[in-house]
């Protein structure tokens, strides 16, 4: 075992129970996220999924935070939460045929065939805008963590002048 | 619904979009991002044309974002002013963006390039949703993204960089804060966030304290951001230590987008009654603009440093736009003033500071006392800096002469001839400290050397990539020299003024 | 004292001041009939003949001359009031409508002209206050509170301002944060490949 | 006097709350040497507007002048609002003002980031050491 790169002594205690409620704070943040009943929205839910994430960086170090993050997944997610968002909105007028405006929800003729104009606008606010948001603030709180705590060892690689 | 109506939207959301797709291809390779944005960019012209175009023959365009109806939604306005301004800011990006393919290479590691060009092309995405949006709000996070991005990206230059990036952000906040708090306080009084409703709801409370207030922060927050006068002290440094690419695409751009938020405000929302309904206003912006055309020209020539100077040297430029906007009330001439001056400084700015990055670039050299025989070693970059120069300073046949005829037309017709006293002292200044430049370069003999052949001929010359983009502004200067006098753009600057609602049309 | 503090003691002082002047023009806490919160006062008219017509159903031209030629007429994209395009309703007063208490006066209802949402949406209010009609435009909350579960079938209204009424400041606030984000790796980041 | 008090100061102690916070949090950015000190200044600065600002929305009886429970309810829709004679709050300033948190929190982690950078290179973070080792820099670079 490589001496891991943390600047405190393992301690088991933590180790179990970060592991333990890691998944579970994912869970809550995803039900925080989606959905029209709950009270928060995508920022929300998005904040929560990061702080788990970070609470596994923080106890198990940047080395092993990467296995369960890396950053080609850190990456995609950002770009895929704004793609969802941004797509929603000139899909619109795609699917629309330059008829609907940029962000018209009910532009979406297959989800407003089954759920009626309203049922769309609940419905793309509820699971394409906030998992858009979650994602894109979830990957993005979680990159800033890794950078923001870089060690101090693996970073003197010379600063130029 | 023409389908042109679409454009607007569609450029900033698919700037937006083709921003985070760069950084998707950039992680595969790292030459994609680059084309990807020249590609989109260009792609933006176009549509852009096309808006002028619609706008000029059908009228603004009026765009509910998400459907909604403007009161209560949020709005695109497009009028002959905005479309003008967007062909400048996609023009000035795609420049930039050619120019900073070899200079980049040269002032920033390999591996930071692809984050690079994501955030340039974040903050073109920032620039045109501030020149298109109609909504109060809307503009205070497009505003944020541009200069979010552009605190970034004076700060990757690293080094000397990093302390006034650091002023710039607390500036730069402050100001956006500011800025939110006018918009408060306004918001407080008439319950809109629209433009065009916030013009209709804002004569019933004109003497309201809390609209005066809400003026005030607007005006401060955003003359912090278009560093006018008495509070541009970050921008000096700023500009000095960025890198050229950025530096260049800043003054040149950034800040003229920045300013068309004042503008907007003055003939939008606040509409000109409001200037008028406080007896001397207008005269004290004129007089704010006078003190910072002098004192910016007469820092300017105390500068060693090439950059700095330029740095002071738009400080004092910007004097120029406030000045055509403080005169505006008074005369229509001032407006076209403005319109000119933002397109001049626009091109003459952009070019001076691709030369100066080229100049540092190729020989190394910053102190402008050491430019001697700079005209044999980089006889391209030296002339189209000499054309920039003159256009800065004003000779006729270039474009700045034809602003400042703009300026000084609007200030004789103001009666105001203090004003035509301050434009030609100081095209005198200008004069005094881009001449010290252009002496140095060509006429200054080497003080060792006598004969000029031993001129050391340095190994690497140029890239194409960056002695075009400074050519076409250089000769663009002479261009829309000519254009300004003739009268192309009069209907152009009529549609500018009957939708800025002026009343006259020249 | 160092000149920082000095300056920074002297804008403490400038925004006590400013701050005593500004505050007598700004709406009261808590007040619901603010303009944020409910409707801005437009002009009052002397209600000689007009109560008669308004309850019968139809604006009173007066009225009608009066808002058009401040502005809010058909080249401002705004909806105009010709005769079948509106609808005027008596609401008594204190009755709960879209979560907030009515204050007694005739609300009218225009049609949007929105693509998907064609119904009738308070618009205008004309109360009576003593011997004269006074006019009021109804502002965002009044819709927002009232028709967020026709329109966009969410609960949460926050969140339906926040996706769908407001959706794209939120794009933009999104690209802020990725903005944030790529900052941050500009700046700081030395292994990976970004 | 004593009636612009209680109509000024009383009925809007929203405002006089954000103000006294918001001249902490200016006057912090410009006395502190401390870059860090002056990006907390800045934070509180943000956050002291953002509360002004959404206190503008709030409704229902204002606490300090009628003594009674506030009327005023989350705008989450709930039928028996009408029963018990709430009111829901204007929900335009909260989001207007998520997004505005957003915009201050990514401006300080940039802001963060340089400070990193600033410390990487200086060795400090006070304004006046990291002059000091400027001109310094400047001497030793010729």
């Amino acid at each position: 075992m490589t001496q891991e790169k943390r600047a405190y002594k393992r301690d088991v205690v933590i180790e179990v129970t970060a592991s333990l409620m890691f998944p579970f704070i994912l869970l809550f943040g995803l039900y925080v996220m989606m959905g029209t009943g709950g009270t928060g929205g995508g920022f929300q839910g998005g904040t929560i999924l990061a702080t788990g994430f970070i609470l596994y960086i923080t106890v198990f170090g940047t080395d092993k935070g990467r296995e369960k993050m890396p950053e080609s997944v850190n990456v995609f997610f950002k770009s895929f939460g704004l793609f969802l968002y941004n797509g929603a909105g000139w899909l619109c007028i795609l699917f629309s045929l330059a008829t609907a405006q940029w962000l018209n929800m009910p532009a979406f003729w297959p989800v407003t065939e089954f759920t009626g104009i309203a049922g769309a606008r609940g419905f793309l606010i509820a699971y394409m805008i906030s998992v858009g948001i979650g994602l894109t603030v979830m990957a993005s709180f979680v990159s800033q963590y890794f950078d923001l705590s870089m060690k101090e060892d693996d970073e003197m690689d010379g600063d130029e002048g | 619904m023409y389908p042109v109506e679409h454009f607007p939207v569609l450029i900033v959301g698919l700037a937006l979009f083709c921003g985070f797709t760069m950084l998707l291809a950039g992680y595969t390779s790292r030459r994609l991002p680059f084309f990807m944005s020249l590609a989109m960019n260009s792609v933006f012209l176009i549509m852009s044309l096309f808006i002028l175009d619609h706008v000029l023959t059908v009228g603004p365009i009026r765009y509910w974002l998400g459907g909604w109806r403007p009161p209560w939604g949020i709005e695109y306005v497009v009028d002959a002013m905005n479309a003008y301004l967007l062909i400048i800011v996609i023009s000035i990006v795609i420049l930039g963006l050619i120019y900073s393919r070899g200079n980049v290479r040269h002032e920033i590691e390999e591996r930071k390039h692809v984050t690079f060009y994501t955030l340039v092309q974040l903050m073109a995405a920032g620039m045109y949703g501030i020149t298109v949006t109609g909504d109060l709000f809307n503009m205070f996070i497009w505003l944020e993204i541009a200069s979010l991005t552009a605190y970034a990206l004076i700060a990757v230059a690293g080094g000397r960089a990093l302390r006034p990036a650091y002023n710039y952000v607390i500036m730069g906040s402050i100001g956006a804060v500011l800025y939110i708090f006018g918009v408060g306080w306004i918001y407080s009084v008439t319950g809109t966030l629209n433009f065009a409703d916030m013009r209709l709801l804002l004569p019933l409370v004109y003497d309201s304290r809390a609209v005066q207030m809400g003026f005030a922060m607007i005006v401060v927050g955003v003359m912090i951001k278009a560093y006018i006068f008495p509070l541009h002290l970050w921008q000096p440094d700023v500009y000095t230590y960025a890198p050229s690419t950025i530096s260049s695409m800043m003054a040149s751009v950034h800040v003229k987008v920045m300013f068309y938020m004042l503008l907007r405000m003055f003939y939008s929302v606040f509409t000109l009654d409001f200037i008028r309904h406080y007896i001397g206003l207008d005269l004290l912006i004129c007089w704010v603009a006078a003190i910072a055309i002098l004192a910016g020209s007469i820092w300017a020539i105390k500068q060693r440093n090439l950059k700095r100077m330029l740095a002071y040297s738009s400080v004092s430029q910007m004097g120029y736009i406030l000045l055509g906007l403080g005169l505006s009330p008074l005369s229509p001439w001032g407006l076209v003033g403005v319109a000119a001056h933002i397109l001049n400084h626009a091109i003459g700015k952009g070019c001076l500071f691709m030369c100066a990055g080229a100049i540092s670039q190729q020989e190394g050299l910053r102190d402008i006392r050491d430019f001697e025989g700079l005209g044999k070693k980089m006889p391209h970059v030296c002339a189209a800096f000499t054309i920039a120069a003159l256009s800065m300073i004003g000779i006729p046949l270039t474009a700045g002469f034809a602003s400042k005829l703009f300026l000084i037309v609007a200030s004789l017709d103001a009666a105001q001839y203090p004003f035509v006293a301050v434009l030609l002292l100081s095209g005198l200044l200008n004069l005094v400290y881009f001449w010290r430049v252009i002496d140095q370069m060509y006429f200054v003999k080497h003080k060792g050397t006598e004969n000029a052949a031993e001129v050391r001929e340095t190994g690497k010359s140029l890239p194409l990539s960056m002695v075009a983009p400074i050519l076409i502004l250089a000769s663009l200067c002479i261009i829309m020299g000519i254009i300004w006098l003739t009268n192309i753009p009069m209907p152009l600057i009529n549609h500018i003024l009957s939708n800025l609602r002026m009343g006259v049309t020249l | 004292m160092k000149p920082l503090t000095i300056s920074g003691f002297i804008t403490a002082i400038l925004l006590i001041a400013l701050s005593i002047y500004v505050v007598e023009d700004l709406p009261a806490f808590g007040d619901e009939n603010s303009p944020v919160n409910k409707y801005v006062k437009l002009f009052n008219v002397d209600a000689d003949g007009l109560v008669e017509s308004l309850n019968a159903g139809i604006l009173p031209l007066q009225i009608k001359i009066k808002i058009e030629d401040m502005g809010f007429n058909k080249e401002e994209n705004y909806p105009t009031l010709e005769e079948g395009n509106y609808r005027i309703e008596w609401s008594e007063k204190g009755s709960f409508e879209g979560g907030r208490l009515s204050e007694g006066g005739w609300d009218v209802l225009i049609n949007e002209g929105e693509i998907f949402y064609n119904e009738l949406i308070r618009y205008y209010f004309i109360k009576e206050e003593n011997r004269n009609l006074t006019v009021y435009r109804y502002n965002f909350p009044v819709r927002i509170n009232e028709l967020t579960e026709e329109e966009t079938a969410t609960i949460n209204i926050v969140t339906a301002g926040l996706a769908d009424y407001r959706g794209y400041d939120t794009m933009g606030e999104e690209t802020v944060i990725l903005t944030g984000a790529i900052g941050v790796i500009l700046l700081l980041r030395r292994r990976g490949r970004l | 006097m004593m009636e612009w008090l209680i109509q000024h100061v009383l009925e809007k102690y929203n405002f006089w709350i954000a103000m006294l916070i918001i001249i902490i949090g200016l006057t912090a950015t410009i006395v502190k040497e401390n870059l860090l000190k002056k990006l907390i200044g800045l934070s509180i600065f943000q956050t002291a507007m953002f509360l002004w600002f959404v206190s503008l929305g709030d409704v229902g009886r204002n606490i300090l002048t009628t003594w009674g429970l506030k009327t005023g309810t989350p705008p989450i829709l709930w039928e028996q609002a009408a029963e018990k004679g709430y009111i829901y709050v204007n929900p335009l300033p909260n989001v207007l003002m998520l997004t505005g948190i957003v915009v201050s929190a990514a401006t300080t982690a940039v802001a963060l980031a340089i400070v990193i950078r600033i410390y990487q290179k200086y060795g400090t973070i006070e304004e006046d050491e990291i002059i000091e080792k400027e001109k310094e820099f400047e001497r030793v670079g010729g």
